[in-house]
């Protein structure tokens, strides 16, 4: 007589808590989730086609474009891509200070990550202070480069301007500070008994689910698999340095959660070795004016961003601009399994679901 | 993409229209105005690096809320600014054209960043519109990419002034 | 200075009558003119109330909080409220018209009403009603109603869910909350609200019925719909739940109702633990103001503070914990008043 | 010194990765092995995908399609898939298929790799290649309405 | 006036009140016209899928009934809370009596899950 | 015009508003329109209980009635919508029911104003009850203490019917 009906929900593209422009349908019976649909493509501003009609270095600033919670991640990706593709080799300095501006981006995305689930998960207070703590990297990032969020800095073969003076002191006081900081994370977000039972149980990636759909980063570490490109295929100059890598073991986003909060620290101690390590000298390689990689030639390129394996897939006709640049988005992957793990969950905890995946949807659409 | 003027900017009142033809004087718009003008209530929309700068904008340092400006709707029903921050896709644009439609009279746009005033380093795409001003009659543009909060500040207290003219 | 405004009254009415004015008359003269005073009270509290707490969720922040227009952004709440009288009125062509526009109206309607049994100070009451507290519980019932129309009038998901959300919720904690007024009632052997006043002379309740406050306090919060519990307009899930139909006055009569009903749980929350008007040195609805503003303070504390609860904890917790904490503190006062008794106290 | 040290693990790299080549040509009898100090790539026929690919899964611990894209050369497009395995091991596979510009049509390898969902449904999107088999084989990015296939050569509008 | 009387004329008076609001309001607000587009329901800029009027689950009503038990409860326990100083031991057993059956519901509710949310 | 004039007046007009409401819940085609009459209806009796002086039935009808039951009903109403529920009420189908219903009606009120007009109403005029809750409470807890006892198994055994029905429902 009475079988309830399902009914269909859109929560966004236009929508607080979905990053800018997600959608979800969410299929819902009662308050309960019986499936979810995602679309993407709200933010797909053809960064891949523009590629091919940009020459090698005038991509960056697009590649910087792409997570713009962390620019200097694609940007590392995308220099590194070219630099193998046409066998450039970096100056020591140069690998350095761009490690220790990866980190430094990676704990602002990280922080942002934090500051957005309490903001969508109704504390407001949260994300507040967490901005407050990635004002102090935008500050460092506008040292070196000139620009808060989107700083071009990398350059093929090196990096667009040596660290000035002030730099040094603003991130040592900075990774000390750090571990105050996640105190007070923990203390505010983290310590409260209400988002505690939000998160955990919520949510929850199996590690063969993760493997399967291959999800990356700390998504996929939170599910309790042991996999960090920086350690299991490294690159740039990752092997010289100590950290451990965080894994979870539920895979819910409790566990998301903290392994964002235990990389933190653990960018910290890389930045903290970087900066000891660091040797003088040139930061620029000699590259070619017009760089022509031979006719050919491919690569596929991974970094480990704040979000997972960023990729870069590039062709070579042996002109001076890319016959074809694909982005391996970690974001778009890892929205793939949203309907998974909402499936059979509350309807609040889909907004949970998607601030804990920590999709830009930038790097998503593309 | 065709520009719907029906119910754009005549968004004027009894008092306002008797205004118009020089029957109260216009003390009444100028209180108004003055209202209006202080009291944006921005639209959380938002879809790509410009939210972020929005966001700070909000947050501890720059502190949006001095101006009064803080107020973020998640609803259009309740906005009277739209900023449109980042690129308005193909696919976007639909959804930013009815946002914009449903939010109520009177009602302005600032376009932020680059990407809304011309599509920015992503005009020659194929798939994004070059700026905000081909959906909808925009106020103000803060150009930068992303500009930073003080650059949005600034767009806004122009707007502020722009508001408080009357010239809207 | 703390007969002034009774006794302002008392020479009113008695002027009036000397005018040759009937008595009736005079009382109902009277009463329009309190009527008046407290309508202005609470919309100007609630433009007061707007400013404090943007300003405290600033100082939580670490930001300033409005400080431009006026002293310390004091008059940022007027400009507010005359834009909103300016908004156009957006009827969506879908809605319950009628339904959808008069859910606002009763909405603040209720709330205001609350305001006429509420001592405002010793002898300051509208209405010195024998039930009053129940008046309260049974008037603050029907603003679920008024919420269901909203959702319901809208014909929009979001806000009929936020409706039914909020009104599960709303129900749900309107058990804890009368059972945990039920222990002052039986210390205070009155549901009048200043005879409970009086009873409190030689203690607060809070004293003497601290899980009581707690419950009522938890109960309050989500019968205001406020801080953790605020599912008919928690912003980052259902966009503006109950409300994202609505625009200018008519949303800004929700937003009055809101703050309107905050003012009126913390007053009675003031009246009933925490001795009404009693205090040393200054007058009774002096007293009353500071506590109301402290309870309120604290209310917004909460806000800025926690995450929004789950649904299904909010339940549960009223359910599971609430009330039968609630039922013990019924037991427990019983038992003691009954031990007291037998003592010879 | 130090791009001594890099040239000196590049050769290790090449050796390894022409080992891994020889291994596949063994197995397989692929079209083409091809190998660079990166990637041991294996060049095959369509038909002959899902095949090699489960085969790679269940045999060479291959479980994880990192990335899945199509390249326009032409008269022909070439689909690149880029396979590693987790827990990390040595091994690093690029499989190319290669599909005739008139009809592009490659098996679906969703059974195998769930991931390929959205990069095959990406890859039809943007390029116009048909994965048979495919449950939901729907524009991912772009508008429903929107026609063409962007990233091929010929489309339009690339500035 | 008694009571009652006063009550009634105050709610006459406070009806009166977000009618002058609403007044006041129509008499500024802007007035334009508005189009097709602006009067949908707003669903996060997306056409909304089926009816808005939709089919909820069971729980609520299960909630509304046991709320509907506990508040009538209620209404016998104000009485009694009222004059349990003059009622004396024999009213208190009663009333827990009286409050042990209702739990007896609650707790069947509980135990079958009505208390549960989904 | 004397007070008693006023009274009677005060008493046209709530019982005017009580039963048009409750004649717009009949005739309403829309259920939650219906529902919202029935509030408005419940809320009339409550001012009556209020004119004549009875504040705490009053409230208590307030409480129950409007503030319980009315959400019961909605809920009730959600919980079996369907697709047209703002244009069919699913009460009034056939005239065959109108007819019995009328004819039920229409009994039912004959034989209550007979009740009226034959029964004599003790003079009550004047009497106010000074203590009405406190007495309630004596009575509840003292003559009636049975009654009251069984009201509480009431209580029990309907919300124990009404899971049961319900589970009944949702397994369907």
């Amino acid at each position: 007589m009475i079988e309830t009906e399902t009914y269909t929900i859109n929560i966004g593209p236009q929508h607080p808590s979905t990053h800018g422009g997600l959608h979800v349908e969410a299929i819902m019976d009662g308050e309960e989730v019986k499936d979810a649909i995602v679309h993407v493509g709200y933010v797909h501003r053809s960064v891949e086609k523009i590629a091919e009609s940009r020459t090698y270095a005038q991509f960056v600033p697009y590649a910087s474009r792409l997570d713009y919670l962390a620019s200097h991640l694609p940007t590392l990706g995308y220099v590194q891509a070219v630099e193998k593709l046409a066998g450039i080799i970096v100056p020591e300095r140069a690998e350095y200070i761009r490690v220790i501006v990866s980190e430094l981006s990676r704990i602002a995305s990280h922080m942002i990550f934090v500051g957005s689930l309490a903001i969508d998960l109704g504390a407001t207070t949260g994300m507040v202070y967490c901005f407050r703590d990635r004002e102090r990297i935008m500050d460092m990032f506008e040292m070196s480069s000139g620009q808060r969020m989107i700083a071009s800095y990398m350059r093929l073969g090196g990096i667009s301007a040596d660290l000035p003076e002030s730099f040094y002191p603003a991130v040592e006081s900075f990774i000390n500070d750090l571990p105050g900081m996640i105190a007070e994370y923990h203390g505010l977000i983290s310590g409260n008994e209400i988002l505690q039972e939000r998160c955990k149980d919520v949510g929850i990636l199996s590690a063969q689910d993760a493997v399967a759909y291959g999800v990356t980063g700390p998504n996929l570490r939170a599910s309790g698999v042991d996999y960090d490109l920086r350690r299991d295929d490294p690159y740039g100059i990752y092997p010289r340095f100590e950290f451990r890598v965080p894994t979870g073991q539920n895979g819910d986003s409790w566990d998301r959660f903290m392994v964002r909060i235990e990389e933190m620290e653990q960018s910290g101690r890389i930045i903290k070795q970087a900066l000891r390590d660091m040797p003088s000298g040139e930061i620029q390689a000699k590259v070619p004016r017009i760089l022509k990689p031979e006719k050919g030639r491919e690569v596929y390129h991974r970094v480990e961003s704040s979000k997972g394996e960023l990729g870069f897939h590039l062709v070579s006709d042996g002109s001076d601009k890319p016959y074809r640049v694909h982005v391996r988005a970690p974001s778009f992957i890892n929205l793939m399994v949203l309907p998974l793990i909402c499936r059979g969950g509350k309807l609040q905890d889909v907004i949970t679901n998607i601030a804990t995946l920590d999709p830009v949807l930038g790097e998503s659409d593309r | 993409m065709v520009l719907n003027e029906a119910d754009t900017r005549d968004g004027s009142s009894d008092v306002e229209q008797l205004e118009k033809h020089n029957i109260i004087v216009t003390t009444l718009e100028k209180i108004w105005n003055w209202s209006r003008a202080r009291s944006f209530w921005p639209l959380s929309y938002g879809c790509n690096c410009c939210p972020i700068e929005m966001m700070a904008s909000g947050a501890a340092r720059f502190d949006i809320a001095r101006y009064g400006y803080e107020v973020f709707r998640a609803s259009p029903r309740q906005a009277d600014l739209l900023i449109v921050a980042g690129p308005i896709t193909l696919k976007m644009a639909p959804v930013v054209k009815r946002v914009y439609e449903q939010m109520p009279s009177p009602k302005w746009v600032l376009a932020m960043g680059n990407c809304a005033t011309s599509g920015g380093p992503f005009r020659d795409g194929y798939s994004i519109l070059p700026g905000a001003d081909t959906l909808f009659k925009v106020d103000i543009f803060v150009p930068g990419c992303p500009p930073r909060p003080e650059a949005l500040f600034h767009g806004l207290l122009e707007l502020k002034k722009k508001v408080e003219r009357g010239d809207y | 200075m703390e007969h002034l405004f009774t006794n302002i009254a008392q020479i009113l009415t008695s002027w009036m009558v000397s005018l040759g004015l009937p008595p009736i008359w005079a009382d109902l003269i009277l009463l329009i003119g309190q009527w008046t005073i407290i309508v202005v009270i609470v919309t100007l509290n609630v433009i007061v109330l707007v400013w404090l707490e943007r300003k405290i969720s600033g100082f939580i922040q670490e930001r300033l909080g409005p400080n431009r227009l006026g002293p310390f952004g004091a008059f940022q709440t007027i400009a507010d409220a005359m834009k909103l009288l300016t908004k156009e009125d957006i009827i969506p062509s879908q809605a319950d018209r009628w339904i959808f526009m008069t859910a606002p109206m009763l909405f603040i309607v209720i709330a205001v009403m609350l305001y006429a049994v509420l001592p405002l100070g010793q002898g300051m009451e509208v209405v010195d009603l024998n039930v009053g507290l129940f008046y309260f519980i049974s008037l603050g019932s029907l603003s679920t109603i008024c919420l269901l129309m909203a959702g319901w009038g809208s014909n929009n998901k979001w806000s009929l869910l936020g409706a039914m959300r909020s009104v599960a919720q709303m129900i749900s904690y309107e058990i804890p909350l009368a059972f945990s007024l039920l222990g002052v009632v039986m210390l205070a052997g009155s549901l009048n609200l200043s005879e409970i006043v009086t009873a409190q002379n030689r203690y607060w309740f809070i004293l003497l019925q601290p899980v009581a406050f707690l419950t009522y306090f938890i109960a309050a919060t989500a019968e205001l719909n406020r801080g953790p519990f605020d599912m008919p307009e928690a912003e980052q899930e259902l966009t503006a739940g109950a409300y994202t139909e609505y625009t200018g006055m008519r949303w800004a009569l929700f937003f009055l109702a809101e703050y309107t009903n905050l003012v009126a749980v913390s007053a009675l929350a003031a009246t009933l633990f925490f001795g009404g008007g009693q205090g040393p040195w200054l007058p009774s609805w002096l007293w009353i103001i500071i506590k109301t503003y402290l309870i309120m303070l604290v209310f917004m504390w909460m806000k800025w503070t926690f995450p929004r609860i789950r649904m299904d904890h909010l339940m549960s917790f009223s359910w599971k914990v609430l009330i039968p904490v609630s039922l013990a503190n019924i037991l427990i006062t019983g038992l003691g008043i009954e031990f007291f008794r037998g003592m010879g106290w | 010194m130090i791009t001594d040290m890099a040239e000196e693990s590049n050769t290790a790299k090449d050796n390894h990765m022409a080992e891994l080549a020889a291994a596949l040509n063994e197995r397989f009898k692929p079209l083409e092995v091809n190998y660079d100090q990166y990637f041991a790539y294996l060049k095959i026929e369509p038909g002959a995908l899902p095949a090699v690919m489960q085969s790679l899964y269940d045999d060479w611990g291959m479980n994880y399609l990192g990335n899945l894209d199509a390249v326009d050369y032409g008269e022909e497009f070439e689909v690149v898939y880029h396979l590693y395995g987790i827990p990390a091991h040595d091994k690093k596979i690029a499989v190319k298929v290669r599909v005739p510009r008139q009809n592009p049509s490659v098996p679906s390898l969703i059974a195998i790799y769930p991931t390929a969902d959205w990069q095959e449904r990406e890859a039809y999107d943007l390029m116009g290649i048909q994965f048979t088999d495919h449950p939901n084989l729907v524009r991912v990015l772009l508008p429903d309405d929107f026609s063409g296939h962007p990233l091929r050569k010929d489309f339009g509008k690339g500035v | 006036m008694s009571d009652q009387a006063t009550l009634g004329i105050f709610l006459l008076l406070t009806l009166a009140f977000p009618v002058g609001a609403m007044v006041a309001a129509r008499l500024f607000r802007a007035k334009p016209r508005p189009s097709q587009e602006k009067l949908l329901p707003y669903e996060c800029g997306v056409d909304t899928k089926g009816p808005s009027w939709m089919r909820y689950r069971v729980n609520y009503f299960l909630y509304a009934l046991v709320f509907l038990a506990f508040d009538v409860e209620t209404i016998f326990l104000f009485p009694w809370a009222v004059k349990f100083q003059q009622l004396g031991l024999f009213a208190f057993i009663e009333m827990i009596i009286f409050i042990a059956i209702l739990l007896v519901g609650l707790w069947y509710a509980w135990k079958e899950g009505a208390l549960k949310w989904y | 015009m004397s007070l008693m004039i006023i009274n009677d007046l005060v008493f046209v007009l709530i019982a005017s508003i009580t039963l048009l409401s409750a004649l717009g819940m009949v005739l309403s085609r829309n259920i939650v329109h219906s529902a919202l009459a029935l509030i408005l209806t419940f809320i009339g009796v409550a001012a009556l209980f209020f004119n004549l002086g009875a504040a705490f039935l009053g409230l208590v009808q307030i409480l129950v009635y409007a503030g319980a039951i009315s959400v019961l009903i909605i809920f009730a109403i959600m919980l079996v919508m369907h697709g047209e529920a703002h244009k069919t009420n699913r009460f009034n189908p056939s005239l065959g029911t109108h007819l019995w219903g009328g004819y039920i009606a229409a009994v039912m009120t004959i034989g209550l104003v007979a009740a009226i007009w034959f029964s004599e109403l003790p003079e009550v005029k004047g009497r106010t009850v000074e203590d009405a809750v406190g007495l309630l409470a004596g009575l509840l807890l003292g003559n009636y203490v049975i009654a009251f006892e069984a009201a509480a198994v009431l209580l029990l055994l309907a919300v124990v019917g009404a899971i049961i029905l319900a589970r009944g429902v949702e397994e369907q």
